[in-house]
């Protein structure tokens, strides 16, 4: 097992997240630092050491309207049930809501995923495999999170083991509330997606990009242990 | 590398993964079949599961605790997200254990609503059921159907409660709202279109030669097993006890209905699923007769003190009922404050998914953890609340 | 296995053929059910602020937010809801004592998650900012037959009509301690009542006590801020009850009675140890002129922040019109003495039978003192303004009160008529009831716009009470036997268009008479300056109607206060009490060097 | 249910015996003869189905209860073992051998309250919290919603309170 103490030393994150306070201004970006630079010597090779990187929009802007489009057509969703609003993707994914009409598709694997549904309240342990869902999924990927447990904590407001604001731990281009959100209010939230990605405005990726340092800073705020122990992700 | 595994299952050999003859394999929590999240670390050896170690916690919200700092009143709406595929049964339970310790009645015409109300949520849930029962072994097409049935019903709550899946109906005291006009018809329509579709899965499920050839002798309980494990509901059922709360120790007005407990024998994972079928049929025979026994009047609720300080008197009581995966109970612990002492959830995916579930799957083969996990009708919710 | 199990998933192809049943939500969207708990909508102005959702809400999920003015009775806070926390349970629709808090039945609500501050997302306040569901029909409303809230009162134990004017015993009974824990559990807590309370006593403060069974705690929340509760919790004018929000459903929760039923509770000898912190003498001197509520409220606060007192009264008893304008059956001397003893034995000086201006000059006063406190009352009454006014059967509501209360007998007669419709008027009348008298009301305008408290108008029809509206008194003739003719004329309401109340008209060439033995005026009482002649007064300056000072009481001589009925516009007992205490603390500060207090009570 | 309980009470020290209803009751037992009791019930009187285990903090009284659910099937009753431990040390025996699905409620019970039993399998592994820092979340000295509010973001609330509001702006010298 990991030493956690010693971990805690390299760990400079407590301090930093005191500074951290706006997603807006107090975010850098240095490229530099590896993603995995806080861990110990031995334990790098479990992770990736690599950044995600800003992938711009192509110049000639046809092109991109083309791609766009073609994003906005085929969206596939992650099938990973982080709350109780997944119960309302079963039905959409029924003949009585058929969302296949719009191109979308539950994919049970990340890698093969480009929309993750936020099903509404977050516990810490999903959290950990949600962020890890997501930096599996390929680009460009977008989330949805529905249900207003993911948007300020819902009905969990005071729980010790949800967190209260997704948007801090991964960028959310689309919300929907209501709890849970009916299949056609998910279903227009899905539409808006779309719309947005047309409009080349559903840039969630490269937020996650650029504020990368922020990001993890949060997400290693509350996940306490952040190097894995040696079950599960 | 140091060994880092060495406890998995008590009593039983560890496996020695450097030996290139064991793989460890993580099933969830992303994971399409598994219903709600939860994991199950198996080790495997070809395709063939030898070990098993369920992981539970990714839905915990802690709502014991939570329910120790709100006020009864507001356990209410908190109860029902326990269980999402049958929020019904949490709201019944929470409301008559309050009234229990409250001492209040409830009006005949709640209580009839009161169990309405839960037999459509079983029947809801069954179809969500089924849907995952036959998806995971392939069928997509019963998926399909079950689960869009399931939204007609879905119409139906919405309607009588004014919610899709949270209905927040069975308020401690009654429940908020009559039946709506034509409510009665439409219902009638709805039970039709499900008995025609029950119908029509055991054509297409129960006949189908994959089904059969998967599902029989899979996942055995024996009678024995049921004590050993605390087995209740349907999963008892299915090997031959005819045990069911509604006949046993009737709550509500289900000694007025007429019903009998459905049983199989083999205690596979074909039996669980046939009695479920059944009961999925028996749930309709029941709202049928509640409909027409059902007193067309009469007072829906009785007042509670000002709920915004209600104190419970001092005590505690446990309340039971059957819900579609069996015996789920309420422990309502009261010290004469404002605010519960302690909830404690019982809840029968509890030792359905934790206990059995790590011995069930040992023996079978990778392929078939997902169809045994969802006979047993687990729910990861109702383990971690 | 056989061919039929091969073959049987084939029938799958049958629905291939069927209609299809896809909801093209995205042509035509499928409406919620009626009943169903989409978005809130809000009827602002049947909405009273009360915080009632806030309270119930388990989710924190309900801000109220300051929107519109601020009245007596609306906080002119609107509920604000977050959609990041709602769970959609309708507990606040529910409570909502105003019904004004609904649910549509829209449940499409979207927004973009990026490049925006999701501080404020999905944050709205129903009824204020446009929403496409504000003027939805359908949705969650409180079903019939389920209902939170608590609107029927207690029933209060109150002598029969028949019974009670045979006597001079207090009509209502109280509150046996069950009754009353049952009628305090249904106050909510709102709070509303505390701001439109004069005094602004601490009412969900000592209800809870009540709830709770803590007498003593209770007591002491009464005192903070009215040292006369056993007085006001029978005849106070309980405004708080006309705002209380369970008013605009149901009945309001009786503050009164549960007011009552704390001072009932309590031994009177207890009070002192209750009410136990310790006094630092200052050293300093005030007057108190009066002993109505004004005076005693003044006095027990001024005792408390460690002054000398000294209470001037001209009766022979203290209380000014509690004990001399209110009827014993609606206030037991016993209750009242409780209360003044209380006062009295804290360390009050009372010089009985002594008139400021008559027996000791102002003048004196000022120089004796470092402060005084007046509150004289209302003491002259007013005129009718009619022919025969000056014969000797035409007497004043309060002669024949005061006459009661000292044992005398006013010599009424068998027939009397009581021209008015206040609370003296009624008080006047029953009393007269009581001792056996047929009595006739006559009032100017409707029953309804009476200023008399509904209930003593209700009681008094109850003790059959002859009630004469919209009836003008022309002339009081002498009639045969010693008795009068009382001539009156009926009128008819025009309304003037002014915005104010319809005014009665004599309807032209009306005329009754009525042979009566005593006509008693009660239409309203005056001040009397008469006292405040000296060479130290200059300073005060009278106005209309009453001594101009500043909110505090203050005149504009910094050593002069006034309060009561000469001071404030709605003349009862309770806003007294608020003078006396308001003053109290001003006077504190002026002797201490300050100019005015800092903090609020 | 009675007779049961005053064959019970031959043989162990029991107390509290309330019957809630028809069909169930509960009873406090001895700390050290609570397994001999269940053993008892299970075998001699067919209680043979354990619904659940579940610990109450009495933190003003400074002591644990556990109460263990039983339920009989042939007399379809329910009875309630409580058992009183001490906070500061709490260690009770287990009934893993009993009932499978024992070992789970106790591994709960031991995450969620640190009450210990010694000798059930896997009782000290983590079960539904990972890499849980703070006390054990149910015990009632751990304040959720003060731990929440330190831990996550949440937004600030703008709420004024109605009573507040009207005296102030009504009143707003008083």
């Amino acid at each position: 097992m990991i030493d956690k103490d010693k971990y805690k030393d390299v760990n400079p994150v407590e301090e930093e997240v005191k500074t951290l306070e706006s997603p807006k201004n107090n975010w850098y970006v240095d490229e530099k630092t590896l993603a995995n630079a806080d861990l110990p010597e031995e334990e790098r090779e479990w992770f990736s050491d690599a950044r995600p990187q800003v992938v711009p929009p192509i110049r000639w802007t046809p092109m991109e309207k083309f791609l766009n489009w073609a994003r906005a057509k085929s969206l596939w969703i992650l099938a990973f049930g982080t709350g109780c609003g997944a119960i309302e993707l079963r039905p959409l994914l029924t003949a009585r809501y058929d969302i296949s009409r719009f191109g979308m598709a539950p994919r049970p694997t990340p890698r093969q995923a480009s929309v993750f549904m936020i099903g509404g309240y977050v516990s810490l342990k999903t959290l950990k495999r949600i962020v890890r869902s997501y930096e599996q999924m390929q680009g460009p990927k977008f989330v949805v999170a529905v249900c207003s447990c993911a948007i300020n904590g819902g009905m969990y407001w005071d729980s010790y083991n949800t967190i209260k604001r997704i948007d801090n731990y991964i960028p959310v281009d689309v919300y929907v509330t209501g709890c849970m959100p009916r299949p056609e209010a998910v279903l227009s939230g899905f539409q808006k997606l779309q719309q947005l990605i047309m409009d080349g405005k559903a840039e969630g990726q490269n937020l996650y990009a650029e504020k990368f340092d922020w990001y993890k800073a949060n997400q290693k705020k509350v996940i306490k242990d952040w190097n894995m122990p040696d079950y599960n992700w | 590398m140091i060994d880092k595994y060495p406890k998995i299952v008590d009593g039983k050999s560890v496996y020695d993964l450097d030996s290139q003859k064991y793989l460890k394999m993580w099933q969830g929590p992303q994971h399409p079949g598994v219903t709600g999240n939860m994991s199950l670390e198996l080790i495997i050896s070809g395709d063939q599961v030898v070990a098993c170690n369920t992981h539970v916690g990714y839905l915990h919200r802690g709502f014991e605790k939570l329910m120790e700092r709100r006020r009864y009143i507001n356990c209410f709406p908190i109860v029902c997200r326990i269980c999402v595929p049958e929020p019904d049964t949490n709201e019944y339970l929470f409301a008559a254990a309050t009234e229990e310790l409250l001492g209040i009645t409830v009006p005949e015409k709640a209580q009839w609503l009161r169990t309405l109300d839960l037999e459509l949520s079983r029947l809801a849930s069954f179809l969500m059921w089924i849907g995952g029962q036959s998806g995971s072994f392939g069928s997509g097409t019963v998926a399909q159907w079950a689960i869009a049935n399931r939204d007609f019903v879905l119409d139906l709550f919405e309607e009588l409660s004014g919610a899709r899946i949270y209905h927040m109906y069975m308020i401690p005291g009654g429940v908020r709202g009559n039946l709506p006009e034509g409510w009665i018809e439409h219902t009638e329509k709805v039970l039709n279109n499900t008995e025609k579709l029950l119908d029509e899965i055991y054509i297409v499920l129960f006949n189908n030669a994959v089904f059969k050839s998967r599902a029989v002798g899979m996942g055995v309980i024996t009678p024995e097993m049921i004590d050993q494990y605390g087995i209740v509901g349907p999963n008892a059922r299915a090997s031959g006890a005819a045990r069911d709360i509604r006949k046993d120790n009737p709550y509500l007005v289900y000694d007025h209905l007429d019903f009998k407990i459905e049983t199989e024998t083999a205690g596979d994972t074909y039996a669980r699923t046939l009695v479920r079928w059944k009961e999925m049929h028996q749930s309709i025979s029941l709202i049928r007769q509640i409909l027409k026994l059902m007193p067309k009047l009469g007072p829906i609720y009785t007042k509670l003190p000002n709920v915004l300080h209600m104190k419970v008197p001092a005590g505690e009581t446990y309340v039971k009922a059957e819900s579609t995966r069996g015996e789920y109970g309420y422990y309502i612990v009261a010290d004469g404050t404002e605010f519960p002492r302690k909830i404690t959830v019982r809840g029968p995916s509890y030792s359905h998914g934790m206990a059995l579930l790590e011995d069930l799957v040992v023996g079978g083969n990778i392929a078939d953890t997902h169809g045994l996990m969802l006979s047993l009708h687990t729910y990861p919710p109702e383990i971690e609340r | 296995m056989n061919l039929k199990d091969v073959l049987s998933p084939l029938y799958v192809w049958k629905r291939a053929f069927e209609k299809p049943y896809t909801i093209r939500t995205e042509k035509e969207p499928r409406p919620g059910a009626d009943r169903y708990r989409g978005f809130h909508q809000n009827d602002t102005e049947k909405c009273i602020g009360c915080g009632s959702c806030a309270e119930i809400c388990q989710n924190e999920s309900i801000d109220m937010i300051p929107v519109s003015e601020t009245k007596d009775g609306d906080s002119g806070l609107r509920p604000r809801i977050d959609y990041g926390r709602c769970c959609w349970c309708a507990l606040c629709v529910d409570i909502c004592p105003s019904s004004s808090l609904t649910m549509s039945n829209a449940y499409t609500w979207i927004e973009e998650g990026l490049d925006k501050d999701t501080r404020e997302t999905f944050c709205f306040t129903p009824g204020v900012d446009e929403k496409p569901w504000d003027n939805d029909e359908k949705g969650y409303r409180r079903p019939d037959g389920y209902d939170l809230s608590l609107l029927e009162r207690v029933e209060m134990e109150e002598l029969s009509p028949a019974e009670r004017v045979t006597s001079f015993i207090e009509m209502v009974k109280g509150f046996s301690k069950e009754q009353a824990k049952r009628e305090a559990d249904r106050c909510i807590e709102c709070g509303i009542c505390t701001a439109t309370c004069p005094g602004h006593m601490d009412i969900p403060g000592y209800i809870r006590a009540i709830r709770e069974d803590d007498i003593e705690k209770g007591i002491e929340i009464l005192y903070k801020t009215n040292p006369l509760p056993g007085v006001c919790g029978r005849i106070c004018t309980r405004r708080c009850e006309d705002v209380c929000s369970l008013s605009l459903r149901g009945e309001a929760v009786s503050i009164r009675w549960l007011k009552r039923y704390l001072t009932d509770s309590a031994e009177a000898g207890k009070y002192r140890d209750l009410l136990h912190d310790e006094v630092v003498s200052s050293g300093k001197k005030v007057a108190i002129v009066g002993t109505g509520p004004g005076g005693l409220s003044a006095a027990y606060y001024l005792l408390r922040m460690g002054h000398e007192v000294e209470i001037f009264e001209q009766n022979e008893a203290a209380g000014g019109m509690l004990r001399y304008g209110i009827p014993e059956y609606r206030l037991p001397y016993g209750s009242l003495d409780n209360d003044i003893n209380f006062i009295i034995e804290l360390g009050a000086k009372l010089h009985l039978n002594t008139k400021v201006g008559k027996d000791i000059s102002f003048d004196k006063l000022y120089k004796e003192f470092d402060a005084i406190f007046t509150s004289v009352g209302l003491t002259d009454s007013y005129k009718i303004g009619i022919e025969g006014e000056e014969l000797p059967g035409v007497t004043t509501g309060l002669t024949v009160l005061k006459a009661v209360t000292m044992g005398q007998d006013p010599k009424l007669g068998d027939h009397i008529v009581v021209i008015g419709g206040g609370n003296v008027a009624m008080d006047a009348a029953r009393t007269a009831r009581h001792l056996g008298v047929d009595v006739t009301v006559v009032y100017r305008r409707r029953l309804e716009d009476m200023p008399a408290d509904s209930d003593e108008i209700k009681e008094a029809i109850e003790e059959n009470v002859e009630f004469i509206t919209q009836g003008i008194p022309l002339k009081i003739e002498e009639g045969a036997n010693g008795k009068l003719n009382f001539i009156w004329g009926k009128a008819e309401m025009v309304d003037n268009g002014s915005g104010k109340r319809p005014s009665p008209v004599l309807i032209e060439g009306s005329r009754e008479v009525m042979e009566v033995t005593k006509v008693i005026a009660a239409i309203g009482q005056g001040a009397n300056y008469g006292w405040l002649e000296g060479e130290t007064t200059k300073q005060v300056k009278l106005g209309k109607r009453n001594i101009e000072a500043d909110r505090w009481g203050k005149t504009d001589d910094p050593k002069i206060y006034v309060g009561g009925d000469m001071f404030n516009k709605t003349a009862d007992a309770i806003s007294a009490i608020a003078d006396g205490h308001r003053s109290a603390r001003a006077i504190d500060s002026y002797l201490a060097g300050e100019e005015y207090p800092k903090d609020r009570f | 249910m009675k007779t049961i309980y005053e064959d019970l009470n031959k043989r162990f020290t029991m107390s509290g015996y309330k019957q809630q209803r028809d069909d169930l009751a509960f009873v406090t037992v001895d700390k050290d003869q609570l397994v001999n009791a269940i053993t008892y019930l299970k075998d001699y009187h067919k209680f043979t189905h354990l619904a659940f285990v579940t610990a109450v903090d009495w933190l003003e009284e400074n002591e644990f209860q556990i109460t263990y659910l039983l339920h009989n099937y042939e007399l379809k009753v329910d009875l309630g073992l409580k058992v009183r431990l001490d906070r500061d040390n709490p260690t009770m025996d287990t009934i893993h051998h009993l009932w499978k699905q024992a070992r789970v409620y106790q591994r709960e019970l031991h995450e969620m309250f640190g009450i210990d039993f010694p000798g059930s399998p896997g009782v000290n592994d983590p079960m539904i919290l990972e890499s849980w820092e703070g006390p054990p979340p149910m015990r009632r000295d751990f304040d959720t919603k003060k731990y929440s509010e330190e831990t996550y973001d949440h937004r600030e609330r703008q709420h004024i309170e109605p009573e507040d509001h009207l005296r102030k702006q009504l009143y707003p010298e008083d």
